[in-house]
């Protein structure tokens, strides 16, 4: 009845597709384990499929380097940034699972809660003791699925899907740390309900554009917004719902409340994955939907953008001089970074491409490494986040102090690391244009955000400890992520013509 | 066989390492080897010199790329280590008296626990200073600085177990930001004008751009000198570095670093030499910062703060000297080679004092060390004599030739000099009498002895240098013909008869010291608790307002800002869903009173946020 | 937009949307007459919360989740409608590529079924 | 009936939600307010597929409904969860987590 449209059959090119379907049929065979698996043979089986998919995907990723094709009916695109970015997000996954996997910080020798819905504090609680939780790799999986979707998704759609299937799994894993379980439930409240809203902010931004512009798929609504560059209201309401939804992924002000309390919430080691990974997933969706969407109304956009990353530099440097948490202070300065990467997104060039892009890959392992860093020092109730308890660090271990040092030193960009080349790229794309103020807004708050990084080095290095905390030796997980983070600090500091050169090769966004 | 550049670098850069990373383990010999480090680099130094020398006069460079850092599209940036004239001077000032210094620090530190740590920070803060100097294009300079920056900050908070200790420390790396982003912003500036940060290409081109962007560069360069070198407004933090132990303060904070500055205005001179704007800058800063360091000099009781606010002062004349043009950027490099003689020993002599003292500091408890420690006595004398301008000590012949460059340059600089000898000379002579002469005013424990001779034999060496080394830098190394293929050369001309000059300089010195004898001369009566003073000594005590700037314009609006987003996130929001909510339960009011923590405020705030953002593109598209 | 033909389309819907707005008119308002009139707190209590949040032994119980476990299972199969039934739908023209996507689709809904069953969320009494 | 009026009542339903969002402090009920949002966008989305005569929108309505209903049970666990902890489904009592 009624009208007939068009419904082709539809062609998938599932070579190019690899990396996704690897990590998303693991996540499914995951599930099926979880289902059937005793649960020793699953504390051995979820991990070993979590880094064999995890392999594969990122093979499959460097074989796609060279590839420069839209696939899937449009709905997914595979360039140079995809791939790029893919394959940071799965070096990023493997170093979080490594964190995941640690057994040796924690007594209890688990990160996670042993089962989830038991009552905190309850007898049920203490019964389930001593297992192990393994649902956690499902979970992780169908994050990590998401989050190599979205930067890849070609049209609004797919980035949506992309979004709730990163975003869901991140919620619950949130309120799965093993300690004060009230606070990661809470969290993950906090988290969901919040994620929620701006992820209906999302859908109806997108549903506005379509409204707009009849077009779902990136390059529709670019040709409908440079055939009508007036297109009004309609097209602008759309737009600010969406960037709103994006922006709060990945955690710019003033979208950026969540961020602190989930980041201190969450079970740490999935903190560290988190504020890594899904800042690189959410970063890379948001340039392709500002570059490939909207790229012809870069002028429309700069303003918002512009507003938003000042305000996220100087909130985050500047609140951050006042917490006490180190969990926070390092989820305040991740405001900050976001604010620091959107002005690479504002140059709207692909020198601005490159140098987000740059930032992202610097900032992801830094990042790592450092929560990953926080697990070792504990105290007898679990890991001792306050800044006071850092305290004296550097008499009780050197090199756990000096490596957190070095670790917040990038973040605050001091030349000869990689924060230095990574705010040197996103900076030199976005200085020279009416730009050059929010840079200077930029400069100053890095002057700020060094008060901080600085106020944790002398408080290690200068200052009586406590006595009840201790450096727990972590295992060869925890020591492998805290390598991989020093390593790329001091490497891409040092010859950053690494990453730059590499970055600079992939190109810019495929239409 | 001449050395290389990066060699001098990654000596003590590797000594630091070795010691730093080892730990206990190298407690027993750490020290000899970051001896070894500094005195080997001083060695590789001299060598570098010594090539440089056998170059032609006008072409001496010696340059080594040790890798290419950043290249983007046109944009190079290596680590290029260069040697050339002027930073010839450096290395050999910085290995040299920090050779003497790290020895000295052997025995000063014997019964410090973490003296190997003290020895590879030492280590650590040579490395980044020699890169600071070498380096050849702005942002390498930028690493040097952020290190030294770094070591000091470590040094300056070494006792850790002092609060003073910490809390200075932590000021001098706040008051030092604000300083590294004027050098960040020169750095941006630089790049974005020239699209290089090469030494070479930028000062070859710099003619090439619009003076309103010189003059920018050359302020921003002038606030990171400011924040580098403790000038005015930026001086605060010098007084209170003081914290650190004493080896620190004479060879970061009195002969090195803090001359950083001086180095980067020189360094950069042609971009100084295009813009009279940031000269007469320049020329203020240094001005004010020489009478304010002096007069901050005449206040303090403690040995080490007098010495301090002298360092201050004796880099105003350097800053002025720097400030005056092609007449005086070389009597600037020359007064920082002779302060790096006498002011180096003159503290090492306060510290060889406060070692045998019980760590004592202040004046008024010292008086009477003339007998008890004689080489110390000696030596200091002479860094005395050299730092008021006595002929023919050291200082005598840069002082003298900055006055008359400033003289050259306007009444006003000079009257600014002339008065800085006078009170130099009050001051210096004020430190003198109340440690060494007069009635022993000593703490009831106190057995004042003579330091070892590890610390007494680099006392006698920097006598030796303030004694004769102004006059064989001038005479025998011929520093003039030296330093003019870098910095060029000017003459002035005095407006009065320059046979006038030395009489009435020595005139006025001898009035300074005449005025400080008749207070605190023979007979005089210290009393061991500072008396109220006058107002001006008052002011003066309070490093004549320098926190007060600080706190007022530096630290407050930061503190205000930080509140006030605080309070914008507790109250008014969270205020304003409180009041369309209305709760009622008792914990839910008592969590409130937190006044945070509240998803639907966070959630509130997202559409403002949306809010804004729709507006911001509204505006562009229907404005 | 699309003229008459579309509206006529949409009249079947307009319909049944009468029917059924008038069968909720027919229900409260006959429940309204025929039902009895009695006032407790029951009837007062707050609705939206659901559940009555009743005090429960410190340390807590067990929480009766079986409603809810109920629900997510709706949910699985609801889910599978969703797309099965446009599949049905198209079903001729997507043709083999179509069954072979459905068959996996399922697949992966049976792996959720699998896991709430062997999770014992299939057993009402526990 | 013009489609822009639709449009209209879509909005007015996702500010509906947002502002149920921002004024019910049970999480329960904020969410289903966020639910109200998506069906918004669905309304929106679907009004929009009418007047582009296009299937995106509807097709965009289905999976939006699929992830509505994934997120429906993501949602009920974690308040059910934090439920059983706290005896509370308040929102504004979860704010342990702060400066």
């Amino acid at each position: 009845m009624g009208v007939q449209l068009p419904f082709p059959t539809p062609q998938i090119e599932y070579s190019l597709l690899l990396p996704v379907l690897v990590i998303l049929g693991a996540a499914v065979v995951s599930v099926l384990i979880e289902a059937v698996a005793a649960e020793s043979l699953r504390r051995t089986l979820q991990p070993l499929l979590a880094f064999g998919s995890l392999a594969i995907a990122l093979a499959g990723c460097v074989g796609l380097w060279d590839q420069r094709q839209v696939v899937a009916q449009g709905a997914l695109v595979v360039d140079g940034p995809t791939v790029i970015l893919q394959g940071t997000l799965l070096i990023l996954a493997v170093l979080g699972a490594l964190l995941m996997m640690e057994s040796r910080v924690d007594p209890a020798g688990d990160p996670f809660a042993a089962r989830a819905s038991t009552i905190p504090g309850s007898a049920d609680e203490r019964g389930f003791g001593a297992r192990r939780q393994t649902e956690v790799w499902p979970l992780f999986l169908f994050a990590v699925g998401g989050m190599l979707m979205f930067p890849a998704a070609n049209d609004l759609l797919t980035a949506f899907i992309a979004l709730e299937v990163f975003s869901l799994p991140l919620y619950l894993l949130t309120g799965m740390a093993r300690r004060r379980r009230l606070l990661s439930q809470e969290a993950a409240l906090k988290y969901f309900v919040l994620g929620a809203f701006s992820s209906a902010v999302f859908l109806f931004g997108s549903a506005l554009i379509y409204a707009a512009t009849g077009s779902l798929d990136f390059a529709g609504i670019a040709d409908a917004v440079s055939a009508d560059p007036t297109s009004g209201l309609l097209l602008s309401a759309g737009v600010a719902l969406l960037l709103a939804g994006m922006l709060f992924k990945v955690g710019a002000a003033p979208f950026h409340q969540w961020s602190p309390d989930v980041y201190q919430g969450a079970p740490t080691a999935l903190t560290a994955f988190m504020s890594a990974a899904t800042k690189v997933a959410a970063f890379g969706a948001l340039l392709r939907v500002m570059f490939v969407a909207l790229g012809g109304a870069a002028w429309d956009w700069q303003p918002a953008v512009a507003v938003i990353a000042g305000l996220s530099m100087l909130v985050g440097a500047i609140t951050a001089v006042v917490q006490s948490d180190i969990k926070r202070v390092l989820a305040y300065s991740s405001v900050a970074h976001a604010g620091f990467i959107l002005t690479g997104v504002l140059a709207a060039s692909p020198k601005g491409l490159s140098g987000s892009l740059v930032y992202l890959v610097a900032y992801g392992f830094v990042t790592l490494a450092a929560f990953g860093l926080l697990t070792v020092v504990r105290s007898p109730a679990g890991e001792a986040t306050d800044v006071q308890q850092w305290a004296g660090l550097a008499k009780k271990s050197p090199v756990t102090a000096s490596v957190f040092s070095l670790l917040l030193l990038t973040m605050a960009g001091l030349p000869l690391t990689s924060g230095f080349t990574a705010k040197f790229a996103a900076w030199s794309a976005a200085w020279g244009g009416w730009q050059t103020g929010v840079v200077v807004i930029g400069a100053v708050s890095s002057t700020i955000a060094a008060a901080f990084y600085l106020r944790i080095i002398v408080s290690m290095w200068f200052s009586e400890g406590d006595d009840a905390v201790v450096v727990a030796l972590p295992g060869l997980g925890t020591r492998t992520v805290v390598g991989v983070g020093v390593a790329s600090a001091v490497v891409f500091g040092v010859a950053p013509q690494l990453l730059l050169g590499l970055v600079d090769g992939v190109g810019v966004f495929l239409r | 066989m001449t050395a290389s550049p990066a060699l001098l670098v990654a000596v003590p850069l590797l000594s630091a390492a070795v010691l730093l990373l080892t730990g206990r383990r190298s407690d027993r010999w750490g020290h000899w080897l970051g001896c070894a480090a500094a005195v080997g680099s001083f060695l590789i130094a001299l060598n570098l010199v010594l090539s440089l020398a056998k170059q032609p006069h006008e072409s001496r460079e010696i340059s080594q790329t040790v890798w290419t850092w950043i290249s983007v599209g046109g944009f190079n940036v290596d680590v290029t280590f260069t040697v050339d004239p002027l930073s010839a001077v450096f290395i050999l000032l910085i290995t040299g008296v920090g050779s003497l210094i790290h020895i000295y620090s052997v025995g000063y530190m014997e019964h410090d626990d973490n003296r190997r740590r003290f020895f590879g920070y030492l280590n650590l803060f040579v490395a980044a200073m020699l890169t600071l100097v070498l380096a050849n294009n702005l942002l390498l300079l930028y690493v040097g600085w952020e290190g030294v920056g770094l070591a000091s900050y470590l040094l300056i908070g070494f006792w850790q177990h002092k609060p003073s200790a910490a809390s200075a420390a932590n000021k001098a790396f706040i008051v030092n930001r604000v300083g590294d982003f004027g050098l960040s912003i020169a750095v941006m500036l630089t790049f974005v004008t020239f699209g290089s940060v090469a030494f070479p290409e930028v000062f070859a081109a710099a003619d090439k751009a619009s003076s309103t962007t010189i003059t920018w560069i050359g302020l921003a360069l002038l606030l990171a000198a400011c924040g580098k070198s403790a000038q005015f407004p930026l001086q605060s933090w010098l007084l209170d570095a003081m914290e650190g132990p004493t080896p620190v303060s004479a060879l970061i904070h009195a002969a090195t670093m803090v001359t950083a500055g001086v180095y980067l205005v020189a360094r950069c001179h042609p971009i100084f030499d295009l813009s009279a704007t940031a000269r007469g800058a320049v020329v203020a800063v240094g001005a004010i910062t020489l009478l304010m360091g002096a007069v901050i000099g005449i206040a303090k009781d403690d040995i080490k703060k007098a010495l301090a606010g002298s360092t201050m002062s004796q880099i105003g004349y350097m800053m002025l000297a720097v400030g005056l043009g092609p007449i005086g950027y070389i009597w600037a490099i020359f007064h920082l080679l002779t302060h790096g003689f006498f002011k180096a020993g003159m503290f090492l002599g306060a510290g060889s004092v406060m070692h045998g003292m019980n760590d004592e500091v202040n004046m008024r408890r010292y008086g009477a060390l003339r007998t008890a420690m004689a080489v110390t006595f000696g030596t200091f004398a002479i860094g005395y004599l050299a730092i008021i301008g006595v002929p023919p000590f050291a200082g005598f012949w840069s002082k003298d030739e900055i006055i008359k460059v400033a003289f050259e340059h306007s009444w006003v600089a000079g009257g600014a000099a002339l008065l800085g000898a006078a009170i130099t000379a009050y001051y210096m002579t004020r430190v003198m009498l109340m440690t060494f002469f007069g009635k022993a005013r000593w703490a009831d424990d106190a057995h004042p002895h003579e330091s070892p001779a590890v610390m007494t034999i680099p006392l006698v060496v920097l006598a030796a240098l303030s004694a004769v080394g102004g006059w064989a830098l001038l005479h025998v190394v011929n520093l003039e013909t030296w330093l003019e293929p870098v910095l060029g050369h000017g003459e002035g001309e005095l407006p009065f008869s320059s046979s006038l000059l030395l009489p009435l300089t020595l005139a006025v010195v001898a009035l300074g010291v005449a005025a400080a004898w008749k207070v605190y001369g023979a007979g005089a009566d210290i009393p061991v608790s500072a008396p109220r003073g006058s107002w001006f000594i008052r002011a003066a005590r309070a490093d004549l307002g320098g926190d007060l700037f600080n706190e007022k314009v530096l630290m407050q609006p930061g503190q205000r800002l930080t509140a006030t987003l605080v309070r914008v996130d507790d109250s008014v929001v969270d205020g304003a869903v409180r009041g369309i909510g209305g709760f009622t339960t008792a914990l839910s009011a008592r969590l409130r009173q937190a006044q945070n923590g509240f998803a639907r405020s966070y959630a509130l705030v997202m559409v403002i946020g949306a809010v804004i953002v729709a507006l911001a593109l509204a505006m562009v598209r229907f404005a | 937009m699309r003229g008459a033909p579309a509206v006529s389309a949409y009249l079947p819907i307009l319909v049944l949307g009468l029917v059924s707005f008038g069968f909720a008119v027919f229900s409260v308002v006959a429940g309204a007459l025929t039902g009895p009139k009695r006032y407790n707190r029951a009837r007062l209590a707050a609705y939206e919360c659901g559940i009555e949040p009743t005090p429960q032994p410190a340390g807590g119980g067990r929480f009766p989740v079986k409603y809810y476990l109920t629900a997510m299972l709706f949910i699985v199969f609801d889910i599978e409608i969703v797309f099965l039934y446009p599949w049905a739908v198209t079903f001729d023209r997507l043709a083999l590529f179509g069954l072979i996507e459905m068959v996996l689709f399922i697949a992966t809904v049976l792996v959720a079924y699998a896991y709430v069953w062997r999770r014992g969320g299939l057993e009402w009494d526990n | 009936m013009s489609p822009a009026a639709y449009l209209a009542l879509a909005a007015v339903l996702f500010s509906l939600g947002c502002t149920g969002v921002l004024l019910r402090r049970n999480a329960i009920v904020m969410f289903m307010s966020v639910e109200l949002m998506l069906n918004a966008a669905n309304l929106a989305l679907v009004t929009a597929s009418r007047m582009h005569g296009n299937l995106d929108g509807q097709v965009f309505a289905f999976f939006s409904m699929t992830v509505a209903a994934a997120e429906v049970v993501v949602g009920l666990a974690i308040i059910v969860q934090i439920f059983r902890s706290r005896r509370s489904a308040s929102i504004d009592d979860a704010s342990l987590l702060k400066l």
